[in-house]
């Protein structure tokens, strides 16, 4: 469902960068349905790519054949994400806080982690540059501190200070899909606020699985539209038949 | 040992105890799950093991400069980012046309650079085409490179077709001529990445005891790729790569 | 107008008077002489024309700092020279970590810049072998690029060979089908540089009223290519290219 | 003469950058000679070019059929040249001065100038960072000022200061190979000296044709060997049949 959801966010022709798992889930989605015209950027240097099968990584070869373009990763970093030709990133997290912020690092201190979690990757610069920054992670208050113990990737104030003091280029997370529902960023604080829940879904539920006291929308849209027949087909038998990221 | 995603056989590495430091952007098995090893040495301290960390940017940056001979890369990055507290030798400089700050990395230039590459001549004159990665910058930022191949070529096959060279001969110390040597990852065009073992490290790395017998089968264990490959039967017919062949071009004049 | 080495098509347009400043690196006729019309332009003032001087290392610095979104972009390079002192908007940064003094130049980017390349889709997506240049640099530091090819290819075309995509159609506002669009210059695999026009030049740029018979007979006076190629007779035949075509490489997985 | 003189100063595999003119004739005379492997690199991009005609631009398409390989000119730049990886860079100069400095921006002053020459192109590079550059250029007093009116190259000695003082990592010009006598540079002060007359060619003739009392190696070698039969026959009938850049 976070995929359908993600999915539909993606408007034809734009230029995504993509990492593995639900969002390219979303991004193959998308191209089948509403974007078929939609660039796929993957961090390892193909742009433009159709892979024929679900990438389990984004080294995976069926990225390159029949890619638009294959570059370097300078290149990517450079010339594409930097020079701002980046429309949408997607990232997850283990963290997720009230500013948007996201931690990929560490859970609890950097010098003696609780937990030891794989790093940046891209996600830093990409937050700082990409046009707009969706952000796709399950709910639960373990993963929305009101606090991250670690900023990898920026949100929309980090100690203090807002994405345009700090000279960021990009909009930053406008979005985030959860499994119960889609927080946005308020124009004005940067604050995530529920703004859709999904069907079933209460606000006392959402609420319940943020560590802080969350804002919501005053025009709340009651329920997301669950996916329909067609999205699930195409995710469940054509995109993902062997399950390796969907769950449901 | 320093790169940008050190996979699972970095984290045979540093099980193996052959690794001091990590210089790294991504620590993770992409799709399967953690690097256990690496973890234990950051979470235990079981082995030892110093980090340094960047993000992709950082070190695609710091080769870059490496390779250039600078002593440091210039981007606009990090600010917000807990990464340069974590990382004092991420700083920052300033234009001298806008004033503007902006991030810095040191240069990195590694002793060895190893790179697999699907085809090389006798000299070093490299091939690569798929997914470049910064093998480019890596190899002119290092001291020493030795080069993996996956077929050796005669000097007239890279003339017939000199922009697919990524790296020249001349600053090639070694060429290995070693088919399959990029098992579990894949080379375009020969074979393809083996996505059950990635899922099977998940478990054999979870375990110090199943991760050592794995090392003791099929590291330590065995005298060659060749050896290493005969105790995997069925793996070649598995991952052999389909024909999809690009045209070629014209460089007549 | 900004390019490293300005050749006969900026005389012409300096001569014509449709440059209002030129920034470069070299400006000559390789192996034939000088540029006549851009020597009268500097020497004796006519016409007026501002120039921005650097060198060949420094234009490609300011073109790799403009595709990169960077304000400036360093080099070990300048010192001991007068190009500094010629051009103030070479300058020095302090390397963070060494302490090291490096040369800098400004960002380049341009409003246009007109590539010239093999081939390209429908999309732009532009593929080029032979010499590369700065073409990348360029059309990624421009706000607006235009894409000249010899010829149109189904996208398919670019798709099988990714990795000879030089530009990607994202960034690409036009395509110009044109062939022989390079002339007097070369497109590697389709038409060999014509010398002869080169030497000739020599001549017709020393004499500005000959130089603007040129421009009335060639540039003001023709429609099209089309009409301009029918005006040089055994043209075509004279310079088109051999065939020595490269082999393919296997993207299968 | 020049040519076979300079393709004498090469050794075999040496990694060379590759001007238009003479040095390509001289570079291209070595391989056919004593140094068959030697890697040519023209700034253009081509690495190991062979070309089969005389190119008479370094954009030459000849360079790029059947090279080892061909890059773009930021990697030319940064990762050959700055990079420290060329061995030898030739030059040559409307002026070359006392020290070895060379002008190829203008005669006269930089605002007015008497003639304007094409500029540095990448020889202000070259000059600083290949291991060593030998310069082609022939002699007379016009050419060998003192002082250059610009410094496009610099040599041994810049406004008083050393290449070592302004921390230039190549060795800069070594030899000055012209058509009267060979110059070399004094390893102590820089400055050039006469260390080899061409057959026929007296001392005084070199010194009324350089704008300075040049100094004279003690142990002055008195002729050049002139160019061999072989070497001639390659010039002229194989090489540059017909007569771009030879004179004679």
């Amino acid at each position: 469902m976070m995929a359908a959801v993600a999915a539909r966010e993606l408007r034809d022709g734009e230029v995504t960068f993509v990492g593995i798992g639900l969002p390219n889930l979303a991004c193959n989605l998308a191209r089948a349905l509403h974007a078929p015209n939609l660039i796929l950027i993957y961090e390892s240097g193909a742009v433009g790519a159709l892979p024929e099968r679900l990438p389990v990584s984004i080294g995976d070869p069926s990225l390159v054949t029949g890619s638009l373009m294959v570059c370097g990763m300078a290149d990517v970093f450079q010339l594409f994400l930097q020079n701002g030709r980046i429309e949408v990133g997607f990232l997850g997290g283990a963290q997720v806080d009230r500013y948007g912020n996201i931690n990929t690092t560490v859970v609890g201190s950097y010098d003696k982690p609780a937990v030891r979690l794989p790093g940046s990757g891209g996600a830093a610069e990409i937050a700082i540059h990409a046009q707009r920054v969706l952000i796709i992670s399950r709910l639960s208050a373990r993963a929305f501190p009101e606090k991250v113990d670690f900023i990898t990737s920026p949100g929309h104030r980090m100690k203090g200070k807002s994405r345009q003091e700090l000279g960021m280029p990009g909009a930053g997370p406008v979005k985030v899909i959860t499994d119960k529902a889609i927080l946005e960023s308020d124009p004005d604080s940067g604050e995530l606020m529920v703004t859709a829940l999904y069907p079933g879904v209460t606000l006392e539920d959402v609420k319940a699985n943020v560590g802080w006291a969350i804002k919501v929308r005053r025009e709340l849209r009651p329920v997301v539209t669950p996916p329909s027949p067609e999205e699930l087909r195409l995710l469940r038998e054509v995109l993902d038949p062997d399950r390796l990221f969907l769950k449901g | 040992i320093a790169r940008l995603t050190p996979d699972l056989i970095y984290d045979q590495m540093i099980a193996a105890g052959c690794a001091r430091k990590l210089v790294f952007s991504w620590a993770g098995n992409p799709g399967a799950g953690s690097l256990h090893a690496f973890r234990r040495a950051v979470e235990k301290g079981t082995p030892k093991l110093e980090i340094e960390e960047y993000s992709h940017f950082g070190m695609v940056s710091r080769l870059s400069a490496g390779a250039a001979r600078l002593p440091f890369w210039t981007m606009r990055n990090y600010m917000g980012t807990d990464l340069p507290v974590a990382n004092p030798l991420i700083r920052t400089v300033t234009c001298p046309y806008t004033g503007e700050v902006l991030a810095t990395v040191p240069a990195l230039n590694p002793d060895v650079t190893v790179v697999h590459a699907q085809r090389a001549d006798a000299q070093g004159n490299t091939q690569i085409w798929g997914l470049l990665g910064v093998q480019k910058e890596a190899a002119f930022a290092s001291k020493r490179v030795i080069v993996v191949v996956e077929e050796l070529v005669d000097e007239s096959v890279i003339r017939s077709d000199p922009n697919r060279t990524l790296i020249p001969g001349m600053i090639v110390e070694a060429v290995v001529v070693e088919p399959w040597g990029a098992h579990p990852s894949y080379a375009q065009g020969f074979y393809d990445r083996d996505n059950e073992f990635y899922v099977a490290w998940e478990n054999i790395s979870r375990d110090p005891a199943r991760l050592e017998a794995y090392l003791q089968e099929f590291v330590y264990g065995v005298k060659d790729r060749a050896e290493y490959l005969k105790r995997q039967p069925g793996l070649q017919e598995r991952l052999v790569a389909g024909q999809q062949v690009s045209a070629g071009v014209n460089y007549g004049y």
